[in-house]
């Protein structure tokens, strides 16, 4: 591994709207994310972390700093297809079926691997992907040939998100991907998730609301706080791993849940949010 | 309905003998000569469809070159307005001149009065992709063309089959223009009214004119049986008294 | 060989070459297709029936002339424009649209004309006397009032926008049934269809009231005339020759025009315009059949230039120049049309 | 790319002169007579919008009866489509004898001309809703009425303004080709290019359809911009390039 | 309150496609629920739960059985506006900001109450609701001009809510309501809805993939498993109310989690779902 980051954002700005309805969604934004950590984002509803995945994916420029992937700039890693992007919102083609929104982002761009940066090359060329077990294995079997609206909110979720896996991204983007899942479910794909990271030695950011979450799959826990959008305490999770369910309910556990808790309702009691009756 | 249309036809044609003429003359005439309904049905017909398809490929390729870059859109759109607002029974005698008394000049109609609407409703379909899918495939970096292809080509369909359905029908109005207009046509249901006018001959015109509908009609028909086979994953086809 | 493929339609009597010299029919051949384009449809009118019949009883093949008929939407611009472009060689037009077609820059060149009574005339309902009962009434025309019909009324002292004119279509029924006062019309068209519906009216023509004019001329590329003379000479004696039929064989001339048409052809209609035609021509007949009154041209430039009509005034001799009455000349031996052809 | 085509015209004006007028002479009647060209332009604008207002108004309201009651659309379409490939200059003069010498002639041909477009887009659009959003208002038990006005309405603009921008260069050429065939129009550009190309005036003709190309130009621009201000909200809008 | 239910379900059946892809979503589903109480739901992804949802908001015919809602058909109920659902995908008018989008509601079918059926009629005639604050109180206050397309995630989800509580309903269908909010938010909004429950004595059908949550505001659980989708366990939660944060650390409360934690693991357990690795 380099030890260069993976991600580097520098004094990130971003602004919406203009005039009057100028809203800060993010401010002063600073983050280092080494190459293979899990990193995830935790903060109130609305306080810029979908802001800060879409800058860090391309989709977004920032009114000021700078955002670089292995070096190049957002846009370079998504061309060498570095960049595997779950949406908050599923994003799926209303007229393909499961595979089909699955198979597609590999027919696209498929000269990616030849602009890879060199920071990134050594993880490059891994076997191709076998899209049908993956679909198999978070429960969506017999739904392969499916459309998108014959599906419930769970199982989009689940397309969307193995749309990403099956792209082996060097940098993996998830937006809250397990929010429509059971507990059960979502337990299945945090441990696919981790053996995928483990074999890959991928870089995630994971934008989820769940501490518990955050801390049972992280080596950093990043903490936001709204108006302005920005981090508030950055988190290291020393736990061994792998974290099995029954650390979970150790001391050391709690310790970081507890602490997380505490910054985050810290964040949370920022101006106009709201107000527990 | 339709025998209430009849009716009212009846009394106009009764009260209004110049102007229309006795179903039942309609349709001895159609009866009684079927073949030369149908071989001049035949031909324009497929003038119209190649005039379509002309356009069709013509408007895509623009419609895409519009919605891509946007400086093609500011020298496009001019021009293409301009093809619009043209009288085309102005400029089909012109044609003839520049072309010949050959199909090209009908064609060349055709696909003018079939353009427009292809171009406008696909250029808004190319564009009206949810921009979180978009955002989607920029991330892996799709080109252009990718992104037409697999995303904007498909989401513009919806709009491209309402096109379709305008423009069929009218597919078939720019051939008939073109060879009431066009010299030389000898042939075709347009040739075949212009020469009953000149005869004064209404119930020829209205036998054509009812030939035309029927073509019309059963374009319309097929297109739309096509789009619900091809448009099912789409809202306007989910809804089940569809 | 000429044209063989419509050898089968061709008429007794009539083989290909048959009436011409080995050497004159390779000069015509030497012409390959040649297109007419007709004035309006296949009307029975003069200068279309008499050239469809010519074809169909084989007289062009007679003289070696592939001859390939193209029907004319009646808009007389765009036969002129069909003309000068070489999309055709040969067209009906008038006099009038010929030098008109000139002062726009496309050039064209008479060759013949039939009569100088006008095509066009005006029709009213037996109660109108005297033009000038027309004042402060409604008249219907087709697009425009036609200049002859215009000189016509100021001829009879009209005070012609003191007339409200409104443009109407093809049926003349607007006449009778009393939407408009007088009605612009066809010589031989509305007052034959109005007299087949059993109404009286009456027709004004603009040649009775000392307006030039003419009916049935015919115009040819200049290009083409200067390098085929033989073929616009031999069109016109085919052309003229079966004039001479038709006017004997109405019906199966207009059966001709008919057959091509198809469905939709009102040939009994269509009969009594040829008649009609026919009739005029014969009864204005000045000269041989079809050839050209200087005079008359020279009164039409000078009422076009009176009315203002062109951009640029022409003098008498370049109206002139724009015909070629020699063509017409060299058909005829003692005032009869030489056939067959030396 | 004017420039480009002004001197192909140019060029062809040189060797084909009985087609197309040298550019000079169509700017020379243009400047020296603009009265002329002004009044008749405002006369045909008139007849333009006023039919395309009837056309918009029919066509919406029947665009709502077909995508709301099924069976309407089966009686309605097959007439709808009548209208549409019934070449209208064939008819125009029937109009006049039944309508009379005034303007209502042309504006029934410029609405006939202008209303399938939108009866199409409009209903097409009309039925777009996502499933999600009317399922929703389904639990409100909002009336049909209620949801067309609330939900698919708006939803249907983006296909409306589609639909606007075929059509409003569509209602001039309705205009003048009404001009041209329906009775009664002594005045208006479409009367000035009959009487042009009877006189052979070519130049007149050109500078009146360029006059047309201007006016068609900037309705379209118009419509642009009011759907600019309008559909603010649609993805289609959102691309940042736009 | 009435002792007839104010939610029959029974021996519904729902079966989506048709030929070789049917899909039993529901089979022989029977609920009661009486007036007044909050039911919540809650089982793997998939297994059927907005279909549920749907069938009572009259959203989808049963192919068999019988919903009814105070006595009457879910049709009649939602004429009488008795029913306020949460879809689990916001479904906002993108043409209309914040607080259009959730007064747009009460603008629509307003001779509503004169079709109540007299079962509900008790609970009608309440003050109508002041939709902005309570826009304020979810923390949406500054949002309430903005398009859903200037919204977060969580603030479309928060809208959604509003528009529904809004209604004052007798009946709250509630798809996975709030997913896509952090802890805290989370939380604050459990307490509104329960003081807004307790307030106008409503109806809850509640759907969610927490099992605290669940515990937390129910008075009934139900437990589904699929294949076909079915309820396989109802679990009255007797906790006193209100319940505090300091309850949820309870072994009462606890042993409630565990119990539907189990049961929820063996609906999870049929056959092809998610294979933890
Ligand atoms: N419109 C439809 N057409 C076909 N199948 C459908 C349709 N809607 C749902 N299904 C199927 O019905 C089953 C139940 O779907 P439902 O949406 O009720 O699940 P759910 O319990 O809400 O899941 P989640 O927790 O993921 O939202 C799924 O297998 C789904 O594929
Ligand atoms: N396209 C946009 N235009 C205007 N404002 C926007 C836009 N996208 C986001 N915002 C605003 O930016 C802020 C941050 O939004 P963002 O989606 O990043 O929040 P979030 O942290 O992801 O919230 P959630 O947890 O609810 O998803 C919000 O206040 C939102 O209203
Ligand atoms: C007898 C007679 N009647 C009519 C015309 C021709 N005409 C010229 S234009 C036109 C309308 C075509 O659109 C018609 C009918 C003719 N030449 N001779
Ligand atoms: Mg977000
Ligand atoms: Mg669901």
């Amino acid at each position: 591994m380099d030890s260069s980051p993976a991600i580097r954002i520098a004094a990130a700005r971003k602004i919406y709207g203009s005039g009057a309805t100028t809203l800060t969604a993010l401010d002063g934004v600073d983050l280092d994310i080494r190459p293979g950590t899990f990193v995830s984002i935790i903060g109130p509803s609305g306080c810029g972390k979908s802001t800060l995945l879409r800058l860090i994916a391309s989709l977004e420029e920032p009114d000021d700093g700078d955002v670089e992937i292995f070096g190049v700039s957002p846009q370079a890693a998504c061309a060498a297809k570095l960049v595997g992007f779950v949406p908050q919102s599923p994003a799926l083609l209303p007229w393909l079926n499961v595979l089909q929104n699955v198979s597609l982002p590999h027919k696209i761009n498929r000269g990616a691997e030849k602009r890879r940066p060199t920071a990134a090359a050594a993880v490059s060329n891994r076997p191709a992907t076998d899209l049908t077990k993956l679909l198999h294995d978070v429960g969506l079997g017999e739904a392969l040939h499916k459309l998108p609206s014959e599906l419930s909110g769970g199982m989009q979720q689940r397309t969307a998100i193995v749309r990403a896996l099956g792209l082996q991204p060097e940098v993996l983007l998830m937006d809250e991907p397990f929010s429509a899942l059971d507990e059960f479910t979502r337990e299945a794909l945090q441990e696919q998730l981790l053996d995928l990271w483990d074999e890959i030695k991928t870089t995630v950011v994971f934008v989820t609301h769940s501490v518990t979450e955050a801390v049972r799959l992280s080596d950093t826990v990043v903490v936001m706080a709204p108006k302005p959008g920005r981090i508030v305490d950055v988190i290291d999770i020393d736990l061994p791993r792998p974290r099995s369910a029954e650390m979970i309910k150790t001391g050391d556990f709690h310790h970081y849940e507890d602490l997380i808790r505490d910054r985050l309702q810290a964040a949370w009691r920022s101006p106009e949010l709201p107000t527990a009756a | 309905m339709i025998v209430l249309l009849a009716v009212l036809w009846q009394i106009g044609s009764v009260t209004m003998p110049y102007l229309l003429p006795p179903l039942s003359a309609i349709g001895e005439t159609l009866v009684g000569n079927p073949g030369y309904y149908l071989t001049n049905a035949w031909v324009t017909l497929q003038e119209a469809l190649l005039g379509l398809v002309f356009a069709f490929i013509a408007s895509s390729i623009l419609a895409i070159a519009i919605s891509e870059v946007a400086v093609l859109r500011r020298a496009i759109m001019p021009i293409a307005v301009v093809l619009n607002v043209t009288p085309l029974v102005a400029i089909a005698p012109a044609l003839v001149v520049a072309f010949g008394f050959g199909p090209e000049p009908k064609l060349i109609v055709t696909a003018i009065i079939c353009f427009f609407p292809i171009l406008i409703n696909v250029s808004v379909g190319l564009r009206s992709v949810p921009t979180s899918v978009v955002q989607f495939y920029t991330t892996v970096a799709a080109s252009r063309a990718e992104m037409l292809w697999h995303v904007r080509v498909p989401n513009a369909l919806p709009y491209l089959f309402a096109a379709l359905k305008i423009v069929l029908p009218l597919s078939i109005v720019g051939a008939v223009v073109a060879e009431m207009f066009a010299p030389g046509a000898a042939e075709g249901l347009g040739t075949a009214i212009s020469l009953a006018s000149s005869n004064n001959k209404l119930s020829v015109i209205y036998a054509s004119i009812f030939i035309l509908a029927v073509m019309g009609a059963t374009l319309l028909a097929i297109v739309t049986a096509v789009e619900r086979r091809v448009l099912h994953w789409h809202d306007s086809h989910s809804a089940s008294d569809d | 060989a000429c044209s063989t493929d419509e050898a089968d339609s061709a008429a007794p009597g009539s083989t290909a070459g048959s009436a011409i010299s080995a050497e004159r029919c390779a000069e015509n051949e030497a012409a390959g297709t040649v297109t007419y384009l007709t004035g309006y449809q296949y009307q029975a009118s003069a200068s279309i029936l008499e050239v469809i019949a010519a074809k169909e009883l084989g007289y062009f093949d007679a003289l070696c002339i592939d001859l390939d008929i193209q029907p004319g939407t009646g808009d007389t611009g765009q036969n002129t424009q069909l003309l000068a472009s070489e999309q055709v060689q040969f067209t009906a037009v008038s006099q009038q649209n010929i030098i008109q077609a000139q002062d726009s820059g496309i050039d064209i060149l008479g060759i013949s004309s039939y009569s100088n009574v006008g095509l066009e005339v005006l029709i009213t309902g037996p109660e109108i006397t005297d033009l000038t009962q027309l004042e402060g009434t409604i008249l219907g025309q087709k697009g425009e009032l036609p200049p002859t019909v215009g000189a016509m009324l100021d001829n009879a002292g009209v005070d012609v926008g003191s007339i409200q004119q409104v443009v109407v279509g093809y049926d003349p029924s607007v006449l009778t049934r009393g939407q408009v006062t007088s009605l612009t019309g066809f010589i031989s068209n509305e007052p034959n269809l109005l007299e087949a519906m059993g109404e009286d009216v009456t027709v004004w023509r603009p040649y009775d009231e000392d307006v030039p004019s003419s009916l049935g001329a015919l115009a040819v590329n200049p290009g083409f005339a200067s390098e085929h003379p033989t073929v616009v000479e031999d069109f016109l004696r085919a052309s003229f020759h079966a004039f001479e039929y038709c006017e004997e064989n109405g019906e199966e001339c207009v059966g001709y025009a008919s057959a091509l048409s198809g469905e939709g052809y009102d040939a009994e209609h269509n009969l009594k315009i040829w008649e009609t035609e026919a009739g005029i021509v014969r009864e204005s007949q000045t000269g041989d059949l079809g050839a050209i009154d200087t005079a008359n041209v020279e009164a039409i430039a000078a009422m076009l230039d009176e009315y203002s009509l062109l951009e640029t005034p022409v003098s008498a001799d370049d109206a002139l120049a724009y015909f070629e009455p020699a063509f017409v000349t060299a058909v005829y031996a003692d005032g009869t049309l030489v056939w067959p052809a030396p």
